[in-house]
């Protein structure tokens, strides 16, 4: 009998844990998602040098996370108020786990496997900032950011509300609520990249005299559509990895439902996109449409659990809508961002987490107002700061004869394509 | 000798290919380009934002002849590329000193 | 005691919920995998729309079959045999799951996770069509039909197999077996297709005026075969996830056994469409050889849990022989089908279910032909009448300039490879 | 009592059984991920007969390890030292699988589930052979040599270790430990490599008359990035799954801290290769970055369980740097390698092993050299036995006109990208 | 009527076209080439070696004209090409025989 | 001043060059082009259906030279260019009225 309530325990254990790591190596596949998505969406002459971007930013991110930002984001029952005190809860750096007395005590799957599903959010925040500022940026300044945002930035905001900080409810009357991170994750991306946009300023030539846009289309369409399917394929394990645990019949259920509202988010966000694309300007724009599906996807990350399935549809829809009006806008405000992440996961993100009052009594308004400004704040003054010592000191932006002839000779020293003839742009 | 140069609508080019054939032009070199006229090009969208295409494509076509049957290349060129709509091109003649075979080294007329 | 029991069957709950979620996840997967196969065989001045179609129809897939398609096909024990009464039993927009009475009662996973398994298969079904119907046909067109097939057509023909209608075995005398969809899913689509590509024509110049096959290549065969491998890797969730449960011991041998017979029947089809292709053209031609793997896949579909592996490979070596005749049988009937959809998914399909009774005795060759007949006329017969329709009103087809031009201008606005200097085709 | 302890048994024979599925399903993924990979480090005129190369080793990988090679590598209890007598150890050809009583006993997986999971191994093995011949090597005569390394050379070398032969810890003081084949599988893909290039000699125009080397340059980054980062996600169940079991605690943590030092090996010889290269050539070469992530996680795979986290980062470090050295020293030895495989696979396979003992004290540092001794030994020694006698029936590499028009025509009669205009290389 | 041929740094097309257009000049046919001049290509890096890419890209354009705005067109092309740096690249002119609209037949001074 | 295209296979360009370089030119421009001519295409497959691919790449280099050194240029041209295979080209010389350096201004001699 206690043997076999033994075997169980192991069992249930086993299942969790397996499922957190399937749920991670999918968050992890958005890394590839972000690499396809904005080495579809640059130019030519600069995709060697996103693809580096990328590769590099999820790199450092896993170091950085590992070396500090994990036990300054989780800094457990040992954590006093002090956010540096928490660099001595290293504990992942010497790779114990639980034993069975941890998880008589109610530790329910690995601590290495939360590491891991944590590490990949990380890096997905990251990415984000990868795409906005794209085509212009020095390499290796964009990665001393990337240390520092993953290491520092993110974490510690992601322990305000995850870490059981001052954001997280059950700390006295706190109301605000972000599931897997539209807030946590995607906004910050966003408000990282949007500070660095301002001091970096739009590429050569995407603005006109006379203020007018002038688009500069991305070179690769079909590798911006994988890109957006990988990303929705590993949002699965984003929000359906966010319930922490599958196992008894309330949990596979709630898994069961993250998954089905992740899928009719995306797919009510696409839909959206491409019918006021087609009412708007007469076409199906490829690329707000993949634009909408992933606002779709961040729209729901607040909140993958309360809604109904057609209520999921809904907030994504409303989502692809929005998504396309503030790409558009943000242009008329100059800001130039290639691939859309600043309206994807910022704008949108701020949607996911004002939605969710809407189908979840535990939220208040008020308090999803204070966790969005509090955490867009925080990331915006912060990356500000940052970028700004980097472009005071290694300078931020490539010189305009770089940018003319294409990041990919300057920093990477080869060409994306270098046997296809291109049009020179 | 004389060096044709048409510029034409590129699917044209196998009926126009088919035509000099026809008269007896054995080799002919092509170049795609980008015309600029009176035809004008297509407006694209990206991203909410049109802008247009300006350049067409089109094929340049160069042909060495000999002076005997240069009329009658010209003729034919025409009869074919010709859809009557803007755009189907032009074509261009100039003198050609001389031409030789690489190959061979054969000059003039052997040559082409 | 008592509570070690409740525990396993939460247990229990989860990983069938869990594996049948993964498996969900694979199969929605193979929405990249058609999106890449089919951007990969058009030309490129259609590669934006046909990335479009793929896109914007499995977001209609979902939203459709959300909205009725479940309910027709899976009526539940309410169904009086009135197709449309179905509507009423929409649960899924409710969200209500199994509660722990049902699971008591024998629900061993949750509903939502059948919904999410199902709908990624009405999706599947759909990518059919858009790639037989490639390079000529109007987005909005195609979406109408998307939306009746999705919706309507598919659930029903899906109702009398899978939902317990009058093609289910256990109903009198039945023997017809389909266990993953060769006929339910593959040959659907195909019959849909071939109905679609019937009203529509060739594209302008495929056949010369002696009749002669003039080919159009497809202009990125590292995306068609990239989107090859993501289809066998997701038929691992398709066929696998068919058997529903993953739970004891046989189950788990089913479902092993199953993705060995998948992996063997694919590499079967792509040896002999290899070796076929070798010998009756002189060259290993690449689009023939990716075209056996996948009808290997769907050749072992229909029963991948009766066969040993020898003979799984055998079926698929079937299939890689037969797609590559009927490819170049279809043409000379000038149905012109750019990626090879109809071969693939239809005339294979019908293979793989009349290769049941081969190693199943519980199906018997009359009611494979009959369920082979009765899906083929049903599907081939509504779909011709749909398609008639939007034809007879909308339209089906691009202008002679638009299909000249490209469909990616016309219908996106765009081009998927605007930089790259393509030659005129 | 008995029956929830025959449901438990149950649960736990399927969960372990899921998880080796699906960990094998990753490991069948990172054949795409050679495939793109070399297709984008290949130039334009090859990339079809890359992409059939790699498609088809894998199917022939896939029915030679089933008709042979699984009963070679594992003759089972009746194996009697003879190694061809294995050949009657074919139960995997009549499906059978493991009953009660057999799990009761204690198996706990089903043995196709096992069957699956070593059968994408031997497909890695052959996928590293076919990047190194690239650009210059028949088609037809590849596969002969497909057929015998994964019929015969592998599994007898994979038998040495895993099928518990004289490699094996256990038998008698044997200290020789590969976890998950740096060895067993990536360096026998080297050595085989290693044998085919010197027989085949280097492609045209890559090392001038004076020695000097004149790069050419892969056609598609992209897609090399992201066959680097399906191989990086692949890598999970391939180092994962070799755990065998995820239930009980120790074991769930045990994968768990797999997956986490599969990632940071990965990003540490990212983050390695990417400095050195900058330090050493001035740019960051994107080519080498990739090499050194897939460097980091060949070195990590004999070893991935003792060392902790940033131990394993470590090791994936002088994983990067070693691979960076290594490609350009192979070079200056006119080893000519496309895609620096036998450098990832060989010199870093290598290391791989011999940095086992660092952090295992069961193996040792002799018997890791006699173990790397003999594996390199005879595959090198057999393969280039079998090269030599194709070199000397069919003939192994395509003449100088194919050479320089492509193998793509050639050999598959078609290119891989019709419509684009490349430059002539 | 002479054929101006211009080989020029690609970012400088647009100013011509708008240059040459200014003067009342319709039609141009411009084709990507590779230049190779005084001005050298810029050195690439793979797996450890450099190579130099040797050519640098350049826009031909080519302008059949009436005799009498030939210089006046080669002047325009010159002042807005110029950057004063080496590649700036140059002007070719020859002599035309003959120019034809292919659609309506028109020749010489007519057709361009 | 004459203006020599050469038609050549690709493979050789390096060898033109620098035979070309070797006389002292210091810029020419090059073309990727598609030649028809007596040497065939090749066949291709595609799902069982065979085509010709009836052209075959080659580079087109326009050299604009001095009158004095024309005929010295093309010796050097057919020389290395030849294999003495099918397919090895043409070399076209037409008179250049004039010859201008953008960057400069220089004219004639001065601007090759
Ligand atoms: N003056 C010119 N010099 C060189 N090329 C020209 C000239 N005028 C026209 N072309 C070429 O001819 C093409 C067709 O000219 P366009 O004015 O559009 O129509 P049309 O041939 O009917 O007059 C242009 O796209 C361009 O390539
Ligand atoms: N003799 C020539 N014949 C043909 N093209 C030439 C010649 N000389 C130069 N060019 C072209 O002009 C371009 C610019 O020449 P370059 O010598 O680099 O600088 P610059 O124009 O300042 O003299 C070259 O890239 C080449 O395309
Ligand atoms: N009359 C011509 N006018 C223009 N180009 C020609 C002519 N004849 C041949 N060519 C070019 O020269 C190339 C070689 O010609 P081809 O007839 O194949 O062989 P060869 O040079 O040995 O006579 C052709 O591919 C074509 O580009």
């Amino acid at each position: 009998m206690e043997e076999l309530a033994t075997q169980v325990t192991g069992i249930s254990y086993a299942l969790d844990t397996f499922y957190f790591l399937v749920m991670g190596a999918l968050v992890m596949w958005m890394a590839a998602g972000f690499t396809m998505l904005e080495s579809g969406l640059v130019r030519s002459k600069n995709t060697a040098e996103i693809l580096t971007k990328n590769v590099g930013l999820y790199s450092i991110a896993c170091i950085m996370y590992m070396l500090c930002g994990y036990s300054i984001m989780y800094p457990g029952g040992d954590f006093q108020g002090g956010y540096f005190n928490a660099l001595a809860n290293i504990s992942i750096l010497t790779g114990s786990d639980n034993d069975a007395a941890a998880v008589a005590d109610g530790s329910y799957y690995s601590g290495l496997s939360d590491f891991f599903f944590q590490v990949v959010f990380v890096a997905t925040a990251m990415s984000i900032v990868s795409g906005a500022v794209a085509e212009r940026m020095k390499l290796y300044s964009f990665f001393v950011f990337a240390i520092v945002l993953t290491g520092f930035i993110y974490p510690i905001q992601g322990f305000w509300k995850w870490g059981d900080g001052w954001l997280n409810v059950g700390n006295g009357d706190v109301g605000f609520l972000d599931f897997a991170g539209s807030g946590v994750v995607h906004m910050t991306g966003a408000a990282a990249a949007l500070a660095g946009v301002i001091l970096l300023g739009a590429r050569k030539g995407k603005y006109g005299k006379d203020g007018q846009v002038q688009p500069i289309p991305g070179a690769n369409l079909p590798l911006a559509t994988i890109g957006t399917l990988i990303l929705w394929l590993g949002w699965f394990g984003f929000n359906g990895g966010s319930q922490l645990q599958v196992t008894g019949i309330e949990n596979a259920n709630a898994v069961a439902l993250i998954f089905v509202n992740t899928n009719m988010a995306a797919a009510g966000g696409l839909v959206a996109a491409m019918l006021l694309s087609r009412i708007w300007f007469g076409k199906a724009d490829l690329t707000m449409i993949l634009n909408g599906a992933l606002a779709g996807l961040v729209a729901i990350t607040a909140e993958p659990l309360t809604p109904q399935p057609l209520e999921a549809t809904l907030i994504g829809v409303v989502g692809g809508l929005l998504v396309v009006a503030s790409i558009v806008f943000l242009d008329k405000l100059k800001i130039d961002d290639p691939v859309g992440a600043i309206s994807v996961h910022g704008v949108v993100g701020a949607w996911g987490l004002l939605a969710v009052p809407l189908t979840n009594d535990d939220a208040s308004m008020v308090w999803q107002l204070i966790g969005l400004g509090s955490i867009f704040a925080w990331v915006f003054v912060t990356s500000f700061a940052v970028w700004f010592v980097v472009k005071a000191t290694m300078g931020i932006r490539v010189s305009d004869e770089e940018e003319y002839e294409g990041l990919d000779i300057g920093e990477c020293g080869l060409e994306a394509y270098p046997e296809f003839v291109t049009t020179d742009s | 000798m004389k060096l044709i140069t048409a510029i034409i609508k590129p699917f044209k080019l196998d009926d126009v290919r088919q035509a000099v054939a026809d008269i007896g032009i054995q080799g002919i070199t092509v170049t795609e380009v980008k015309g600029f006229g009176r035809q004008r090009g297509h407006t694209e969208l990206y991203r909410g934002a049109e802008y247009v295409v300006d350049f067409l494509p089109k094929a340049k076509v160069e042909l060495a002849v000999d002076d005997e049957i240069a009329e009658q290349v010209v003729e034919a060129i025409i009869n074919t590329a010709r859809t009557g709509k803007i755009g189907d091109g032009k074509i261009f003649v100039t003198q050609l000193e001389q031409a030789i075979r690489i190959r061979t080294g054969e000059t003039g007329k052997e040559a082409v």
